[in-house]
C-alpha cells in the first residue's frame, strides 16, 4: 500500500510495547537516528531489537538502551571501544543477548521478507552457535538450519527517496537497510532528501517502495 | 435482468475493485488487459515478474525496447517512479507476501481456494509453469479472472480440482462472465451476477453457494 | 581473480562436454545471443541448460537446440509461441526437460551463489512440483526443500561493464543475469560497451566484478 | 641468522603472499595493516563485509565520511571500481566462495586448521563475533595473522582449541613473528622462520611440524 510521507513521531506511532524492532546501520554509518529519537520520545518499551551493534557512544541506539526500553538485544557485534551503555545494562543483568553472526543477522531477516521457511547455512559449524541447532550433511558438508528474523517494524535510513518510497543509499551506509526493509511489517525510512518522483533513475533503485511504509525527511 | 460480462467488462470490473496504491502483479493472458481500465490517479503499481515494478502500457512493435518486456514477453513501457530488479529480488517479493493482489487465469478452481492453471494434465501437452507457483504462494490475495464454464459447458468453479495444481487454498476471489465469487473460510459467496440467477447458477455448479444478503 | 577481457570463441573455449550452463535472459530479453553462437561454433555437447525458457525463434539458445548440443533443458516455462526448436525435439524424445517454477529457479541458483545448502520454500506445495520431495511444516506453513543449482558455466548479458568487470544491465533485460553470474564456476558476461575503470557509479554496480570471470564486448 | 619480523614486516609478508588480483578481505585489527603494503598495481581488491568491493586506505578524522567505513567501523576511501552492496549481498558473496583470501587474527589455531578468535570463554566478558565466522567458512583462503605466543608465553598454534571455535578446519596458512605455517591435508608445514630454527620451534610447540626440503 502506498508509502505515507510524515514527521518522525507520528511515523513511530504504531510501535506497540514489546515489539520486535529492526533498527539498521553498522555503527553510526545508516542509523537512524532522528526515529530512534522519536521512538524514545514516543515510549514503547519492552522491545526486542535487531541490529548489528549494541549501540555507540550515546546517541542513537545507545539512547534507547539508555532509556530502559530494550528487553533484548540481538545482533553480531554488541562489544565495541564506545558500548558502554549496552556494556553497564548486560553485566548488571538487565538486558538480555543473542548473538547471531552477521552473515546470518542478515540472512535470516532476507528469509523473513523473501517468504523462505529456513535454510541450512554453513556458518558456525562446529562452534557454540551451532549447538542445540540442527544440523545436516548436504553434499558432503555440514549445514545448521536457521530460521527468519522478522520485525514488527524496520527503523532504517537511506540516503533519498521519491515520494513513492523508493530509496538510494549512500556508500556503506546501505549495509542492512535493503534487508530490514524486506522483512518487516511496517517499515520508516528517514532519508535526507525526498524528491519529485521520476528522479531516482529505476535502474538504481536499492529498495523498491513496495518496501517502504513510512517515510520521514531528516536532513543533514 | 442485467446481462453477462463482455472481457472488457470484466476486466473493467476487476481494474475497479483494486484497492488505491496497491502492489499488483497481473498474470499473463486476459488479466494483462485489467491495466487498461486501471485509474492512473488510483496510485496502484504493478509489478512484473521478470523484474520490475512500475510498468506501463503495452506498446505496438514499432514503439518497442527489447529490453523491457512484461511476463508475457510485450514491450511495455515504464512508468514514472519505476524500479527494476534481478529475478531472485523479483520472486522474493512475491513468494515474501508484499504485493497486495495478482489476477491470473484458471483451468479450473476448487471450492477450497485450490488453483489450477498451469497444466491440463494431458499426455502430449509440454508443460510450463512461470510464475504462476510462486504468485500463487505468495500475494496477499489470489483473484482469478476466467470463463465460469468450458467451451464445452463444463463448470470451472469445481468441487476439487481434476486438472494438476498451481498451488492450494490460495484463491480468494474469482471473477467470470456470469458471477463474482468470494472464497472465504465460510465457503464460496457469491457476490454479484451478471445476465444469471444465484438460482440457475447454484444448479450448474457442483458447489454450495452462499447467497450475498 | 582478475577478469579477463577477451572475443566470445575465447571466452567460451573452456566449456566441456556435459557441462551445465546457466543462460541468462527472459525469452530475449537479456539473452547473450553472441556467446551461444560463439558456443555453438565451439562445439561442446551433451550440455544441460538452466535457462528461464528453452528457446525463441531460431536464434540463440534456440539455435544451440538445434544443433543438437543440448543433453537436458531446466527451465520454467519452455512451452511458447515461438519454442518449435525445443518443442520439436521435446515430443521427439530428444531432449529432457526438468520443469522448475521460475522463482525457484532464480532462488535455488542464488542458494549456489550464496552458500546456502538448501531452503525450505513454499512454492509448489501441494502440487506435482513437490511430489517424492522432503516437506515440513514451518509455524504452520508447509514448506518444500529445494537444493541449490550450480553451474560449470553462466553465459550472461549485460548493458556496460567497467574493465574490471563490473556490470550493469538495462531494464528488464536484468532479469536472471546477477542471479546466473553468483552461480557459476566461470562467468561470461557480454556486454554493449565497457569503459574505463571509474565511468560506472559505485552506487550503481548490479553485478560486482568478483562474479564475473570473462567479458566479451559484443556492440549492439 | 634472520630476525622475528615486526608487525609492519609481517603485513608486509602477507601481502607480498597475496596472489595478484586477488579479492581479498582484511579482518579487523593487525590485519588491517596489510593493505598498506599492497602494490597498487597488484589488481588486488579490498572487500568489507559492511558492504564494499574496492575499499581504499584509512584517513584521518578530517576526511572522514562517516557513511564510508571499513569493518573496524574506520573511515576509509572508495578507489575507482569500487562497488557497493548490502549486508545480505555482502555475506552471500563471502559464504558463496568468491572470496580468493581472507585474512584474521586469533586467539588460537588448531594442527587441523581450526579458528578460535571470537571468544575467550571467559565468565565476564561479553561475546563479540561480527562476520569471523561467515568468513571462516567461506573465504577460499582463510589465513591467519597472529603472534605465535601468547604475553604469557604459551603456544597459540596448539593440538585442538581450547577456546570456543569461530570455524572448524578452515585456517589454510597462519603468519606470525617468528615462522610462517601451511596447514595441509598431509599436516603442519613450516614454510619460513624468522630468528628461530626449525628444532626450536619444535620444541616450543605441542603439534607436529614438517620441515620444508
Amino acid at each position: 500500500m502506498r508509502t505515507r510521507v510524515t514527521d518522525a513521531l507520528t511515523a513511530v506511532t504504531e510501535v506497540r510495547d514489546g515489539d520486535t524492532v529492526l533498527v539498521g546501520g553498522f555503527g553510526m554509518a545508516g542509523m537512524p537516528v532522528e526515529l530512534i529519537d522519536a521512538l524514545i520520545e514516543h515510549g514503547a518499551g519492552d522491545l526486542t531489537i535487531v541490529s548489528n551493534n549494541a549501540g555507540n557512544g550515546d546517541t542513537g541506539l545507545a539512547a534507547l538502551l539508555a532509556a530502559g526500553r530494550v528487553r533484548k538485544m540481538v545482533c553480531s557485534f554488541p562489544r565495541q571501544a564506545d558500548s558502554w551503555v549496552f556494556d553497564g545494562l548486560y553485566r548488571a543483568g538487565k538486558i538480555e543477548l543473542e548473538l547471531v553472526p552477521q552473515g546470518d543477522l542478515a540472512e535470516r531477516m532476507r528469509a523473513a521478507g523473501a517468504g523462505i521457511g529456513a535454510f541450512y547455512c554453513p556458518t558456525g559449524v562446529g562452534t557454540p552457535i551451532a549447538e542445540g541447532r540442527e544440523t545436516r550433511v548436504i553434499d558432503g558438508r555440514e549445514y545448521v538450519l536457521a530460521y527468519p528474523i522478522r520485525g514488527d517494524v524496520a527503523l532504517i535510513r537511506a540516503h533519498r527517496a521519491d515520494r513513492l518510497g523508493n530509496l538510494v543509499y549512500r556508500k556503506t551506509a546501505r549495509n542492512f537497510g535493503p534487508v530490514m526493509a524486506t522483512a518487516a511489517t511496517l517499515t520508516i525510512a528517514q532519508v535526507s532528501e525526498i524528491v519529485e518522483i521520476g528522479e531516482l533513475d529505476p535502474e538504481n533503485i536499492v529498495t523498491p517502495s513496495i518496501y517502504v511504509d513510512r517515510l520521514v525527511e531528516a536532513p543533514r | 435482468m442485467n446481462q453477462p460480462l463482455g472481457k472488457d467488462d470484466l476486466a473493467r470490473l476487476i481494474a475497479a475493485d483494486i484497492p488505491d496504491g496497491a502492489y499488483v502483479n497481473l498474470g499473463i493472458g486476459q488479466p494483462t488487459s485489467i491495466a487498461h481500465y486501471l485509474n492512473p490517479d488510483s496510485g496502484v503499481i504493478l509489478h512484473t515478474e521478470n523484474g520490475m515494478l512500475g510498468m506501463g502500457e503495452i506498446v505496438a512493435a514499432d514503439q518497442a525496447d527489447g529490453d523491457l518486456t512484461n511476463a508475457g514477453k510485450q514491450p511495455v513501457t515504464e512508468l514514472p517512479g519505476a524500479a527494476y530488479f534481478h529475478h531472485a529480488d523479483s520472486f522474493a517479493m512475491m513468494r515474501g507476501g508484499h504485493l497486495d493482489v495478482c489476477v491470473m487465469g484458471a483451468f479450473q478452481v476448487s471450492a477450497d481456494g485450490d488453483l489450477a492453471n498451469w497444466h491440463t494434465g494431458a499426455a502430449d501437452a509440454i508443460p510450463a509453469v512461470g510464475g504462476a507457483m510462486d504468485l500463487a504462494v505468495g500475494a496477499k490475495q489470489v483473484w482469478v479472472m476466467m470463463t465460469l464454464f468450458t467451451k464445452g459447458g463444463e463448470p470451472k468453479l469445481v468441487p476439487s480440482c481434476s486438472y494438476p495444481l498451481t498451488g492450494k487454498a490460495c484463491v480468494t476471489r474469482v471473477y467470470t462472465e456470469v458471477a463474482t465469487f468470494h472464497i472465504t473460510p465460510g465457503g464460496v459467496r457469491v457476490a454479484d451476477t451478471y445476465g444469471i440467477t444465484f438460482e440457475e447458477l447454484a444448479e450448474r455448479l457442483d458447489v454450495s453457494l452462499i447467497r450475498t444478503q
